[in-house]
């Protein structure tokens, strides 16, 4: 009883302390957070096919990419496309590359799985940048009108403002986490554990395996692409090098590490994480790239639970002495 | 005592599937470690021959602690492994193969007990013409010799043996049984790990039997079949 | 009597203004005086003195870090030097205050998003008056995207794409004071067909992105335009950051050209020319960016001689014809030598060259603002558009008002050996770099020849404002 | 030769020059990933490291054969060191966590590299008797490329002849299909994973030293022929020294007949090829092991 009360408090200082945000902190803070949200999203989304199924993928950005370039494109050549509609854009072409490709990836396991995704995304991205003509190349295509947020007749939002655009990209980012956890905690989510701890246990069970694999990945790439669409509204510039790059699929690789790899949590904590990271590092040193080698040499050599397991580790040990 | 393994405890992340597990292995004597399916029988093994690491608990052998080592010192200190599904070479020729047990590389002729590569070949005859052949190519039975055979060139004063039967025909299964029961003629101890009762009881001197986990009963053939309860507990379907 | 004398010096006055505002060649509206330069005999780049407080804050957005780090320490090498020069003057006098020059480091490390939040906070959190940017035109856009949100003034000194200053991306926070792609196409195109007239058979090898396209563009237009006898033999886009140019040489031989002209970057250019001359290519390039001395020595001096450059600043024929011009030279050349890492490579050596255009455009910065005398972008804005200034050697920039972008003179340079380098060269040592190729003989090519190109929506937009 | 035919030929040569670069690149990372199921993200990285060790010792000593000795053997030391004393320990930890490791072993390299040389391009010359080129049958071939081709084939033949003719081979080629196999008969194999790590990033080094005098030597320097090296791997199938010979060989001549005929999709051809390789051998041509 006590707990559930606690939680209830904890949730409400949690949204309230959201609410604030931008007024405790200002503008540059606020893009800050929006930022570390998407990628908290987009690692999340991750996740669920990392930590719980077990499939590693190289090839993530393809996901990121495409809902970041559906939602760009939508706004670009359609004129007046509303927000809404073009956010659900990006996630659906997101989806549906999911889906054309979901035939060929459940089928693998394993390396296969990943160096598939390796080809694919490596594909995307020079597909990208050699379709200049509808991706804009390397440079990319930007500066497309971002339509408010508005119910006809009652509001209006402008999302160009970036206070409103905060609170938009909020209840986008972490409803659809939200939307994820409650995804784990179904009896479909407990079979999604079960397909990673036993896969074959789980097939004489009479649940189908592939079909588990190829709902779980659908559903991983239309959020990936959830946030590639916010990622697109939010920088109002989408490019081969963001949206496809190697490094763009193996950034929520990295965040899950860090964070704590099979925790629902962990993606999201190492999203923080690598988020006050860059802040302080860009702020203090040019020498980015060998503060986040040894931050990841460090987490692998000496906490590769990540974040979320090191503080479980401790507070066992620490509850175990007091048992004592 | 040749072998005296103690209080093995073995975890797989956070399942415990070794508990206190002991068992012995005295010279020249060939155990059969008995119990059904995922009880952990090739998780001690595993764990005596250093491919996992036990969590406490202690493995003797000749005297020596060799608890936690590295499979290639356990292996250099006179156990010879011959896992489940064969784990044959399938790249390397059937003479490389071989090669690949000696250790040091190079076959020491000077010591008549030393097993040779025509030793080898006497005892499985099929190899000779076959030297040159890809291990892939092997039908399961051969391969199961070849693996006992690449074991036996490292010369092993102990030889764990983890279902050298599955999935074989009645006719390999003799042979394989009469293979180990001539090797444990010429002196070399066995720890077996069999499905087949038969052939189980028809090598060992004595047996140990698995629970979850856990030793649940050990004694002589004649022990075991003297109590039935225990079969039924540990080995019966 | 009393009347006439009241008549003459309105007619003198009339006279005065319509010479200053409509002939910007007979004197532009301000000048670089180096006679005003301040001690520079302390400048060092290694040991930079930055000041900080109540400051004007000038912030490099640039790569710091990454595979493009070496332009950063360019860029920030350029404009350091010219705030240490006015913060030896005292400052400049803003708001009625005199306040010092700072140049803050802004590491985009070559991403769009890196760019996008550095800029912001930049302006947000430091409160910089100018964002000076870029190594990439797309990193350019980005910075101009926060400098027209958050009404702050930016300068690009170093993209050159002329569509950033379309009708689609122009903002009026934004100028551009470097050199532009339809400039540097229309500027060889000109130097080719009108000056020189030996060469027929071009090809066209640019890297594979907005900059490769615009610039190769710029000389497609530039040869209907100035030189419609020429024959384009061949045009091949290649990926960035390539390894192996051999294919795309062998092509290029077996085509016949005569000339390549490339827009590749270093150290693109400095591989494909490396290469090209070790497959025993032996054609002249021309191109923006070869004037990097390092990789200059790397290809030999014959390996280089006969290349054309194109350049932003510079001078017809000798390099100093003034007193002026070498006590500029000699406050950057004299302190080199005692400068560490990374400024001690060859490429510190001589502040000219590209790192005298962003110097000069630096100092043409902050002259508008001690016009403009505050640090309020809106008269920023007012003196900067339709400005006129005329650098050390002498060129006048206009900034032109609707577009942003800059007319000026541009200069054809030689690449010639050492011996032959006196040419531009006249003080002592006499050469540039004793031990490779560099500037010889060089061209002026008049400014109305080579104006980039405007955006004609420009004009509607614009008047709506 | 007709000029056009010649034309062929160079591209042809120009495919085999890049892809035998390549295969040198591809050879050690096929073989750590076979045999220790190591991805070895920073491969590519000990490449660019030996391109900078080939500058300074061609700077202190003026000799590229030194810089061709000596470049690659300290890159295999430091392959080594990283091998023992951080791959080693968190191998429990599974492959996500060498992968991560060694991701940020290449960045901390790269900077350390930025940190020594700075990030200017750095010239390495062509030696010159390797200088100038060689003229046959109406075709003019650089001697360097020459050079590359031939030496590539050497190591390439002393490899295989290491690996087929050899006891360390044999355990080798084993350790590749079964490595616990291997320990378990009485072998040590971390110290032949510590060779073999140490071989792999010598050949990567060799690769680096020699396309040097080729390129400038930049930080970047390891961006493309790391990423194309990995699709010779993957397409190859991991742990297959003769599939990385192929793909490299057959990646080397799509890149050049590519830019000859279909300029605009040059890039995209090697990564259509790994696709459709993939779809059809998930493992590659020549892998076998999940």
């Amino acid at each position: 009883m006590m707990n559930k009360m606690l939680k209830w408090i904890l949730w409400l200082a949690g949204f309230v302390f959201l609410i604030l945000y931008p007024k405790l902190f200002g503008i540059y803070y606020s893009n800050v957070f929006v930022t570390f949200a998407i990628f908290a999203l987009y690692a999340t989304s991750y996740n669920l096919l990392l930590g719980y199924t077990g499939l590693l993928s190289f090839g993530h950005a393809m996901f990121f990419g495409t809902g970041a370039y559906g939602t760009a494109l939508a706004l670009t050549h359609i004129s007046g496309f509303p927000l809404i509609p073009a956010l659900l854009a990006g996630a659906l072409a997101a989806a549906i590359l999911a889906l054309i490709l979901c035939p060929i990836m459940v089928r693998v396991g394993g390396t296969a799985f990943a160096m598939l995704h390796l080809a694919f995304g490596g594909l995307m991205y020079v597909l990208a940048l050699k379709l200049r003509h509808i991706t804009g190349g390397e440079d990319g295509i930007g500066g497309f009108d971002i339509p408010p947020f508005s119910i006809p007749g009652i509001v209006s939002f402008d999302m160009t403002d970036p206070l409103q655009f905060f609170y938009f990209a909020m209840v986008v980012l972490i409803g659809s986490i939200w939307i994820l956890w409650f995804f784990t905690k179904t009896p479909f989510g407990q079979i999604m554990i079960a397909v990673r701890d036993n896969a074959k246990r789980v097939d004489y069970l009479g649940f189908r395996v592939p079909q588990t694999k190829a709902v779980i990945y659908v559903f991983s790439g239309a959020f990936c692409g959830v946030a590639g669409a916010v990622y697109a509204l939010f920088q109002n510039l989408i490019s081969a090098e963001d949206g496809f790059h190697v490094m763009t699929s193996f950034a929520p690789i990295m965040l899950t590490m860090v964070g704590g790899i099979g925790s629902f949590f962990g993606p999201i904590f190492g999203s923080a994480i690598f988020g006050i990271l860059e802040e302080l590092t860009t702020r203090y040193t040019e020498r980015v790239e060998l503060v986040f080698g040894l931050v990841l040499i460090f987490v692998i050599m000496f906490a590769p639970m990540g974040f979320v397991g090191t503080v479980k580790m401790i507070k066992e040990k620490w509850f175990t002495r007091q048992g004592v | 005592m040749l072998l005296e393994a103690t209080n093995l405890n073995t975890y797989y992340g956070e399942s415990h599937a070794l508990q206190d597990m002991s068992l012995n292995v005295e010279d020249g004597e060939v155990v059969a470690l008995l119990g059904r399916n995922g009880m952990g029988k090739s998780t001690t093994m595993k764990t005596i021959m250093g491919l996992l690491k036990p969590r406490s608990g202690k493995v003797i052998f000749d005297g020596r602690d060799i608890t936690g080592q590295r499979p290639h010192k356990v292996a250099r200190a006179g156990i010879g492994y011959v896992p489940e599904e064969r784990r044959i070479f399938p790249n390397l020729s059937v003479l490389d193969n071989l090669m690949m047990g000696v250790k040091g590389g190079k076959v020491d002729t000077s010591n008549a007990n030393i097993w040779t590569i025509e030793k080898i070949f006497e005892r499985f005859p099929f190899m000779r013409d076959r030297t040159n052949q890809k291990g892939a190519l092997l039908s399961g039975g051969e391969q199961q010799m070849l693996t006992i055979g690449r074991t036996l060139m490292g010369n092993p004063r102990l030889l764990m043996v983890d279902e050298p039967t599955e999935g074989l025909s009645p006719v390999m299964v003799k042979e394989v049984r009469d293979v180990l029961a001539a090797i444990c003629k010429s002196g070399i101890s066995i720890l077996l790990v069999e499905h087949n009762l038969k052939v189980a009881m028809s090598l060992a001197d004595r047996v140990y039997l698995m629970g979850k986990a856990h030793l649940g009963f050990t004694g002589t053939i004649a022990e075991l079949d003297a109590n039935p309860e225990a079969r039924a507990k540990y080995l019966e379907v | 009597m009393k009347g006439k004398k009241w008549l003459l010096s309105i007619v003198v006055v009339v006279c005065c203004i319509a010479l200053l505002g409509l002939s910007p060649a007979m004197g532009a509206k301000s000048k670089f005086d180096p006679s005003k330069m301040g001690d520079m005999s302390d400048l060092d780049l290694s040991n930079p003195v930055i000041p900080t407080g109540d400051t004007i804050k000038i912030a490099i957005v640039a790569s710091f870090s990454g595979p493009a780090a070496a332009v950063g320490d360019i860029y920030f090498a350029s404009v350091q030097s010219v705030a240490h020069d006015y913060n030896k003057r005292g400052g400049i006098l803003v708001d009625g205050k005199k306040k010092l020059v700072q140049v803050i480091k802004a590491n985009h490390e070559s991403k769009v998003p890196i760019a996008k939040k550095v800029s912001e906070r930049m302006v947000l959190q430091e409160k910089v008056d100018v964002l000076w940017g870029t190594n990439g035109s797309h990193l350019m856009k980005v910075i101009n995207q926060v400098a027209d949100k958050y009404k702050t003034i930016a300068v690009s000194a170093a993209a050159v794409s002329d569509e950033l200053y379309d009708a689609q991306n122009f903002s009026r926070y934004s100028f551009m004071t470097s050199i532009s792609t339809s400039q540097v196409g229309r500027g060889m195109a000109y130097y080719y067909g009108q000056v020189r007239k030996k060469e027929t058979k071009f090809y066209i090898l640019c890297q594979d992105y907005l900059f490769g396209h615009s610039i190769a563009g710029g000389f497609k237009a530039g040869l209907k335009e100035y030189y419609p006898d020429a024959e384009l033999v061949g045009e091949d886009y290649h990926k960035l950051f390539l390894t192996d140019f051999a294919p795309y040489l062998t092509k290029v031989k077996a085509a016949g050209a005569e000339v390549v002209y490339t827009g590749d970057w270093i150290p693109d250019a400095a591989n494909l020319l490396v290469q090209a001359r070790q497959m025993g290519l032996d054609l002249p390039f021309a191109n923006l960016f070869i004037n990097n001395p390092p990789f200059l020595q790397q290809v030999g001096i014959e390996g280089t001689d006969g290349l054309v450059h194109i350049g932003q600043i510079g001078s017809d024929g000798k390099a100093f014809k003034t007193e002026g011009q070498i006590k500029y030279y000699k406050a950057w050349n004299d302190q080199y030598p005692k400068w560490k890492k990374p400024f001690d490579t060859t490429t510190y050596e001589h502040g000219t060259g590209t790192i005298g255009a962003y110097r000069m455009q630096t100092y043409w910065l902050l002259d508008v603002i001690e016009r403009a005398g505050s640090t309020d972008p809106e008269k920023i804005i007012k003196v900067w558009e339709n400005d006129t200034w005329e650098d050390v050697n002498g060129t006048v920039y206009k900034m032109r008002g609707i577009d942003h972008k800059t007319e000026r003179d541009l200069f054809i340079e030689l690449y010639v050996p050492p011996e032959q380098q006196k040419e531009s060269m006249n003080i002592e040592p006499y050469y540039w770099f004793k031990d490779c190729s560099n500037t010889g003989p060089s061209y002026k090519l008049p400014a109305d020849k080579v104006t980039p190109v405007m955006d004609p929506k420009l004009k509607d937009i614009r008047k709506g404002s | 030769m007709d000029p056009v035919t010649a034309m062929y030929v160079a591209q042809g040569m120009h495919g085999l020059a890049y892809g035998m670069i390549l295969f040198l690149l591809a050879s050690g990372l096929t073989l750590i990933f076979g045999m220790m199921g190591i991805l070895n993200l920073a491969h590519a990285t000990f490449f660019m490291l030996s391109a900078y060790l080939c500058y300074q010792v061609i700077a202190w000593t003026g000799s590229f054969w030194l810089a061709l000795l000596i470049a690659p053997i300290v890159t295999g030391i430091i392959g080594v060191l990283l091998e023992r004393f951080l791959l080693r320990k968190v191998h429990a930890f599974g492959h996500i966590g060498e992968l991560i490791l060694t991701v940020g072993v290449s960045l901390v390299i790269l900077e350390s590299v930025k940190v020594f040389w700075g990030t200017e391009s750095l010239p390495v010359q062509i030696p010159n008797v390797l200088q100038g080129l060689v003229t046959a049958g109406g075709l003019d071939y650089p001697i360097y490329r020459l050079f590359i081709i031939g030496l590539s084939l050497v190591i390439l033949i002393v490899l295989m002849l290491i690996l087929y003719k050899t006891r360390l081979g044999m355990v080798v080629r084993a350790a590749v299909s079964d490595a616990d196999m291997v320990d378990a008969l009485g072998i040590n194999v971390p110290l032949v994973f510590m060779l073999v790590f140490g071989v792999g990033t010598w050949m990567a080094g060799v690769a680096g030293v020699a396309i040097a005098p080729i390129l400038t030597v930049f930080p970047g320097l390891a961006d493309q022929v790391g990423m194309d090296a990995f699709i010779v791997v993957v397409v190859g199938g991991f742990g297959s020294l003769g599939g990385a010979l192929l793909v490299a060989i057959i990646c080397g001549l799509l890149n050049s007949y590519g830019v000859q005929f279909v300029s605009q999709l040059a890039p995209v051809l090697m990564y259509i090829f790994m696709a459709i390789v993939l779809v059809f051998k998930p493992m590659g041509l020549f892998g076998e092991r999940e």
